[in-house]
């Protein structure tokens, strides 16, 4: 039998390509076909076969922003009958919650994260300044002013610019939590007219402009992967999994001289980190459950947290999912191992910001109609971060452009 | 050639292709168009309704609807621009004998062959990059600011990154049609008194205007869908200084997944292609007589 | 103007052409060089232009990571497929458009070319719903039929302005010989359209390799061409300006390498009636 | 066999009437001209009688039978084109070869007739050549090899010669008239040059926007055209026409006499004039002479060489025997 | 004025020698006529003068001032170039104006030339017509008018009738040449047609392979031909050129005699023959004969309509005046 997996082109899903021997000397009757394609383009292809029922994957890389709402269509098999080695208590209940509707499970993590600070231990040093396990923002500015040397081309600080709601809008969000903003009230009204989304937009901005590299405006998590990689950033606040790469001697020319921290707030409650995980499920139109069903066990199972670290190392293993994952003393002495749990823990998807929401998702709304406002509005605040337009403008834009598209789709009037 | 028995083959045999781009055309269009009218968003099956015009309405008014085809008409138009003149300027350099001519040949005709999407990430990442880009470098190496191409001038930047990719096109069918000029003609010109900047504006030129008209015709037809290019770059960005009709309505129906929007788009946008479609032809179809 | 041209002059030229050839030739030849760069090479500065250490790494780690030969056989099968399919389809069409002209022939060519002006993403949706009905997603089949339909409208008018350049004459003659509808198309039009048709072939092949909306959407695992192999390097991560290389040099070589050897057939036939 | 008969034949291209309804035999075996001017359908004509074109009316018969609506392959006509229109991708052998493959002969029978062919019109070094290989001439050769092999009741040839240059027309003319002598075929040979058309024709058409202005024999229609047109049409230089007082006294509308049949003198005769432009050819001299009271100058000519000039007075003599009369319709007078 | 002259001038592409050093003087108002067999080097002999090639060597002197190195638009001479080479995208009157506009000539000087050449070459009604919707003989036209207007040293015409049918070749020799009377400018003049060498020139000058084999009046050619090369070439049948025992009869190596020096009898005379093809052109019979001894079947000209056929016997006898004869190196013995 031949299934076919789409998943998304980062660094564990394809280590998890390479290590498919193993797979195969326990399914000997099970054939896998790969289709990895980057994040947009994953997300579009899926969500457009699973919509129309077209058949063509029989198992998905989706993340938790969908789990949800494609569960509750019921376009995905219940994954409720998993056996019991497979262990599903352990996985980390934040991470576990946001993938089950009406207590049905309906993916499985493959690799769960937050966000944090990655910063230059030697670049830090040389500033005279010391990071906190808990900064706030103003001790961000402070020392990305610090660090910025541009002459050197060392840019205080990288954070995502590039438009796209799982992109500029994931980092954005987040940080308007901490500021204490929020997408919308409790009627579905957009809140981007308000202070402190203000605050928000042009705290980041400033950070950009004064401390950030050139071309900001077009840089995601992998430019920035880059950039960090290549010593041209002091700080930079994204996915817990960048740690690996980032201490990652073989890609990293600053390997050993990054340091862990969480995400900045502003002392009023929540923090700027998000909540993410990268899930295998299995849409409801395959006529290939038990082998689809196979493998989704096989990856997010101990066993294959065991067998990359036996191939890879302890680093490289999947993150985020499995709370006996963290109670591993081998893992337990990887630098960001517990870093990453806090982080991970300290975010709350349904209450994600100071005020309360109607909405469930730190770093996005789930409803269906997000991904298109948030990608719009991610357009705007990126056109600003490029200077074609004020912050007040943009966030003008952004008030004008939700609202529209939530009268449309009929959630105001 | 005109007798019954042979009209009647024609006929015959011209039906497959009518009959297939009729459907190909039909077919779509038609469930496109009913799309229009509805409700639909392809996450949320089952609740599709009847809205009359609300999509057009949402569409039309959407802002980024005007800088999307603003956006369209100036990436076609600075295209066919840059390709036409640098295809002539360059067809008269290689019009010229000169050493390796098949060498150089080979070199300007590359990147026809090149995937839109290798030459967009190509340029995008190696050269175009404000930091690690071979443009930065050499800005860098000037003691100059490296230019952030892609957020600073989306637009211009994938005008350029297409324009590398039609310009061997653009040269060959010139240099072909230049080749084709009597020579006999110029030395009448010659003998006329004409220097050789009048002889190109008198003589050449008009001879290449056949040439000009099918380069831009073939070219808006490719152009007016440009599209891997503006998603491998900039993603229509920043704001919506890139977006062109396709993009928008790619972002609409497949990123939003609103298929009644989607399909409003793409009604409005066969219609303007269709406005530019009967405005070549009928400059093509004068111009392909004469 | 056959006077002699001076060799100064000549020298002038060819400095000139040479550069600007090797210009626009340039981001392709950094690309493939950058492909045989470590990772750290690719992105030095200053650039390292041939003195690095050459490696082969990158071509081994693409090709581990997908596998580029089923995608290769699937461009060739697609593209080569999508052109016979057009040829069979168009050479009728056009010859009956270039020798039995009717009233409306110029009508039709004009209209099947606006057809190519209907933008892909508006009529996506609909055609991804056919294709599951009918069962055509990610099959080979499916996309040789939708590239065969795009390109059906250059095909026919490519062939039309060779079919037109063959004086009817021949073919009335033909028909005096004996020859039957059939026969003239195959033993004398065919034959003698061959240069105009390997330039159609080329150019279709080019343009169906290179096609990167309908293969990307409609295909997922098997019947996914280059083009697929060539997405999943849009954003990696890290460092990977040698790998993209490596992968962008597989992906393009084919192609260029099969139009730099029929260039001339290509360049001959590329005209669409432009010249006459 | 190959009598061709046309009854009551039309042809219209949309409204306009090409061939108003016209009738003709051409005899089995007879080498049948059709001259007239520039698009007066002698193409058409023929294209008819080939099949390649639909009558709009009438009827074609060949031996009898009625071929008006059969294929043009039916017909067992051969047909030489203007062009040659031979298939440049073939060889010569394949050329000629072409029309008995798609008749299904043996292949032993189509190699004798290829060689017969190439024999017979000296083509036998360059059978395996392609048609780009050849020089005119040759292709015009080819051409009607591929003509002769299949044995046709008929050959037709539109103006198979108007793209060689001169000295090669001349050869060539003499060499169809040698085969026609040879085959004793039907041929019909459509020309605008009236010397191919005075020294082959067995019969010569003279049309004129599609209707049929004389049929005749070379020298009937030289010496007894029957109006005005054929009159100054056939014959090179043409025939001087003369209207007005001059052809009154000859109780015509139009008199008609040709350069041969004016004799000149520096003495005296009928009509004096001043020598214009003169053309020495050496063998014949022509003299343009303007006559007073005439329209246009009147071409005399000598032979050999005379020395007159520019300016000179003479007196030109018609030859009474020779002068054609025409009435007002522009019909003979006989 | 218009002198010409060619001074040691050479020309060779490449390795290859085209023109070897040739002197050659054009008079002022002369009407010369180059000639000679396909490739002999007519048309890069004029495009030397012209100056759309370079010289290999040696001098031209226009109006003795030495031209060898002046651009080709200085040199104040006009082309007709074979094809025409208008400027298909302008109109007639386009056309025409091209030179002074370039020329920087004042707007209603360039009307009043172009209405005059109009007027003189009878395209008054087509000055807005683009070339393509002009007959070939109106195009001839235009290119003459572009060349007019220009008021040249001298007019260079490179076959500029070759494309034309018949027909108008007939017109346009006569007009041209009338051209010539009026304006009294130098031309020089190519063609292969010796019809139109004979007819026009002042002065032909016989081309083979670069050399000048002879410069002379038409007459001068015709009568005195200096060699057998310029015997056969000038002259229309060709001349029949006799070798072996008859011609060592005359005390040559070769002798000629024109067809229209021939006397045909049925009764006796100095050859006796068999006819063989004949061709009757009404004013004018050719008859192809077959003398024993002799290589080549005669042609002889009969005046008129002669009543002999295919293999009757005749005797031919030469008109004694008439023959030329030739020594072993083809020359003229005098
Ligand atoms: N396919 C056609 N459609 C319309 N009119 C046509 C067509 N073919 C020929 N004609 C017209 O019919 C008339 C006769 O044409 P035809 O070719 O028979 O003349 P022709 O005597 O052969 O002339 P030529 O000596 O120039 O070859 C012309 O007026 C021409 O314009
Ligand atoms: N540009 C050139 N390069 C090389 N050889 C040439 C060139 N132009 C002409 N020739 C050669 O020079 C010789 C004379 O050519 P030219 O055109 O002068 O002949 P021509 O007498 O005009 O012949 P025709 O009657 O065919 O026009 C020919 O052998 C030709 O091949
Ligand atoms: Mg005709
Ligand atoms: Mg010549």
């Amino acid at each position: 039998e031949t299934i076919t997996v789409a998943t998304v082109n980062n660094g564990d899903m394809i280590r998890m390509q390479g290590l498919m021997d193993d797979f195969y000397a326990k399914h000997p009757d099970i054939e896998v076909e790969w289709v990895t394609l980057e994040e947009n383009v994953l997300r579009q292809r899926v969500t457009q076969d699973v919509a129309t029922k077209g058949g063509q994957f029989d198992v998905m890389t989706i993340g938790t922003y969908e789990v949800p709402i494609w569960g509750e269509r019921g376009w995905l098999v219940s994954l409720n009958d998993l056996p019991e080695s497979y262990d599903v208590d352990d996985l980390l209940p934040a991470i576990r919650d946001g993938l089950t509707v009406d207590g049905e499970l309906y993916a499985a993590p493959f690799y769960g994260e937050s966000s944090m600070v990655m910063y230059r231990t030697d670049l830090m040093e040389k500033a005279g300044l010391e990071m906190p396990d808990a900064p706030t923002w103003a001790f961000i500015k402070e020392a990305a002013a610090a660090m910025t040397d541009k002459d050197n081309e060392v840019y205080g600080i990288c954070l995502r610019g590039k438009a796209g709601w799982g992109e500029n809008m994931a980092f954005l969000s987040a940080m308007a939590n901490s500021y204490g903003a929020r997408w919308f009230d409790m009627d579905w009204q957009p809140q981007f007219n308000t202070e402190a989304w203000a605050n928000t937009l042009n705290d980041y901005l400033e950070l950009m402009t004064n401390y950030g590299p050139p071309g900001a405006s077009g840089n995601g998590f992998n430019e920035n992967l880059a950039l960090f990689q290549t010593g041209k950033c002091g700080m930079w606040i994204d996915a817990t999994v960048a740690a690996s790469f980032v201490t990652n001697p073989n890609d990293s020319q600053v390997a050993d001289s990054v340091g862990f921290a969480q995400a900045p707030d502003n002392g009023l409650g929540p923090r700027g980190n998000w909540l993410w995980a990268w899930n295998l499920g299995i849409p409801a139109g395959t006529q290939k459950v038990d082998a689809a069903k196979a493998f989704v066990e096989w990856a997010t199972s101990k066993d294959y947290t065991a067998l990359v670290a036996s191939k890879e190392g302890w680093a490289n293993v999947p993150p985020g999912t499995r709370q006996s994952l963290y109670e591993n003393p081998e893992y337990q002495a990887v630098p960001f191992a517990k870093m990453t749990l806090e982080s991970i823990l300290s975010a709350d998807p349904k209450h994600p910001t100071v005020d309360e929401v109607p909405y469930v998702g730190v770093q996005f709304v789930a409803i269906p109609e997000f991904q298109g406002i948030g990608t719009a509005v991610g357009q705007q605040f990126s056109a600003a971060l490029a200077g074609q337009m004020s912050a007040e403008q943009a966030l003008d834009n952004a008030q004008k452009l939700t609202e529209r598209e939530m009268m449309k789709a009929g959630y105001i009037k | 050639m005109a007798t019954k028995h042979s009209r009647m083959s024609a006929r015959l045999m011209i039906s497959p292709a009518v009959l297939l781009l009729l459907g190909w055309m039909l077919i779509p269009l038609s469930m496109t168009l009913y799309f229009s009218f509805l409700r639909y968003n392809l996450l949320m099956p089952g609740m599709e309704e009847f809205t009359g015009l609300t999509n057009y309405r949402f569409f039309l008014s959407d802002p980024a609807f005007f800088a999307a085809l603003w956006n369209t008409i100036a990436l076609v138009v600075g295209v066919l621009v840059v390709t036409v003149i640098g295809g002539i300027l360059l067809a008269l350099l290689l019009d010229q004998p000169f050493f390796g001519q098949g060498i150089v040949h080979i070199l300007v005709i590359a990147p026809f062959f090149v995937m839109p999407t290798v030459s967009a990430l190509v340029w995008k990442n190696m050269f175009m990059n404000p930091v690690n880009g071979l443009f930065a470098h050499a800005a860098k190496a000037l003691g100059l600011q490296p230019f952030d191409f892609l957020s600073s001038a989306p637009l211009a930047s994938i005008i350029g990154i297409v324009s590398w990719q039609w310009l061997p096109f653009a040269t060959l069918i010139l240099l072909t049609a230049l080749q084709s000029l009597d020579q006999e003609q110029l030395e009448a010109a010659e003998m006329d008194g004409a220097p050789w900047i009048k002889r190109f504006w008198y003589i050449m030129l008009p001879h290449l205007a056949r040439a000009i008209t099918v380069v831009i015709l073939i070219q808006t037809i490719f152009l007016l869908s440009v599209f891997a290019e503006i998603l491998v770059t900039t993603n229509g960005g920043p704001g919506t200084a890139s977006t062109n009709l396709t993009y928008l309505i790619y972002m609409q129906s497949l990123l939003q997944f609103d298929v009644g929007g989607g399909s409003a788009g793409g009604v409005v946008a066969i219609i303007l292609a269709n406005i530019v479609a009967i405005f070549l032809m009928r400059m093509i179809g004068k111009n392909l007589d004469a | 103007m056959a006077r002699s041209v001076s060799t100064r002059r000549k020298l002038i030229t060819t400095v000139f052409a040479w550069a600007i050839g090797i210009a626009i030739f340039f981001p392709i030849l950094w690309t493939i060089l950058t492909s045989f760069k470590t990772e750290a090479a690719a992105i030095a500065d200053p650039p390292v232009w041939f003195n690095f250490h050459w490696t082969l790494d990158n071509y081994a780690t693409v090709q581990e990571r997908s596998n580029y030969f089923r995608h290769f056989m699937n461009s060739v099968i697609i593209s080569g497929g999508s052109t016979l399919l057009g040829l069979i389809i168009a050479v009728p069409a056009a010859w009956s458009m270039a020798f039995v002209p009717a009233k409306r022939t110029k009508d039709v060519l004009m209209w099947m070319l606006s057809t190519k002006m209907l933008p892909p993403v508006g009529v996506l949706v609909p055609i991804y719903l056919l294709f599951r009905d009918l069962g055509l997603l990610d099959t080979r089949i499916g996309l040789v039929i939708v590239l065969t339909l795009i390109n059906l409208p250059i095909i026919v008018w490519m062939l039309y302005t060779y079919f037109k350049e063959i004086p009817g004459e021949i073919l009335e003659a033909a028909r005096m010989d004996g020859a039957s509808l059939r026969s003239e198309i195959i033993h004398v039009l065919t034959p003698m359209a061959i240069p105009g048709m390997a330039s159609t072939v080329l150019l279709n092949i080019i343009l169906a390799w290179n096609e990167a909306f309908w293969t990307l959407n409609l295909t997922a695992a098997k019947a996914a061409p280059l083009t697929a192999f060539i997405a999943s390097y849009s954003s990696p991560e890290g460092l990977f300006y040698a790998k993209l290389s490596a992968a962008s040099t597989m992906a393009i070589a084919p192609i260029l390498i099969m139009g730099w050897f029929s260039q001339k057939q290509l360049v001959r036939g590329l005209t669409f009636g432009a010249v006459k | 066999m190959g009598r061709i008969t046309l009854d009551k034949v039309r042809k219209a291209f949309g409204d306009i009437e090409v061939i108003p309804p016209l009738d003709l035999t051409i005899e089995d075996g007879e080498f049948v001209v059709f001259v007239g001017p520039s698009g007066c359908g002698k193409s058409t004509l023929l294209r008819l009688i080939a099949g390649l074109e639909d009558v709009s009316g009438g009827q074609i018969r060949i031996d009898r039978e009625d071929a008006t609506n059969l294929p043009p392959a039916k017909r067992g006509l051969a047909m030489v084109f203007q062009s040659y229109a031979l298939y440049p991708h073939m060889s010569v052998r394949k050329n000629i070869a072409f029309p008995m493959k798609m008749a299904g002969l043996p292949q032993d029978e189509q190699e004798r007739r290829i060689e017969g062919a190439a024999k017979a019109l000296n083509l036998t070094d360059y059978l395996d050549r392609k048609p780009g290989q050849l020089s005119g001439g040759q292709r015009q050769r080819v051409a009607i090899g591929r003509a002769i092999v299949r044995e046709p009741a008929a050959f037709l040839f539109d103006e198979p010669l108007s793209n060689l240059d001169a000295a090669l027309r001349v050869g060539m003319r003499l060499e169809i008239s040698e085969l026609h002598k040879r085959l004793a075929t039907t041929m019909v040979y459509v020309t605008h040059d009236q010397v191919e058309a005075m020294t082959m024709a067995d019969k010569i058409v003279v049309l004129r926007a599609g209707n049929i202005e004389q049929v005749g024999s070379p020298l009937e229609l030289y010496n007894r055209p029957r109006n005005v047109f054929v009159a100054g049409f056939i014959g090179s230089p043409k025939m001087n026409l003369i209207t007005g007082a001059e052809a009154a006294k000859h109780g015509a509308t139009t008199i008609g006499i040709r350069p041969e049949h004016l004799v000149i003198s520096t003495e005296g005769g009928a009509w004096k004039g001043e020598i214009g432009v003169s053309e020495h050819l050496g063998s014949d001299t022509f003299f343009h002479v303007t006559v007073n009271g005439f329209e246009a100058p009147l071409t005399v000519r000598a032979s050999g060489e005379v020395s007159l000039s520019y300016g000179d007075t003479v007196w030109l003599t018609p030859n009474e025997a020779n002068l054609h009369r025409f009435d007002a319709e522009g019909l003979r007078i006989a």
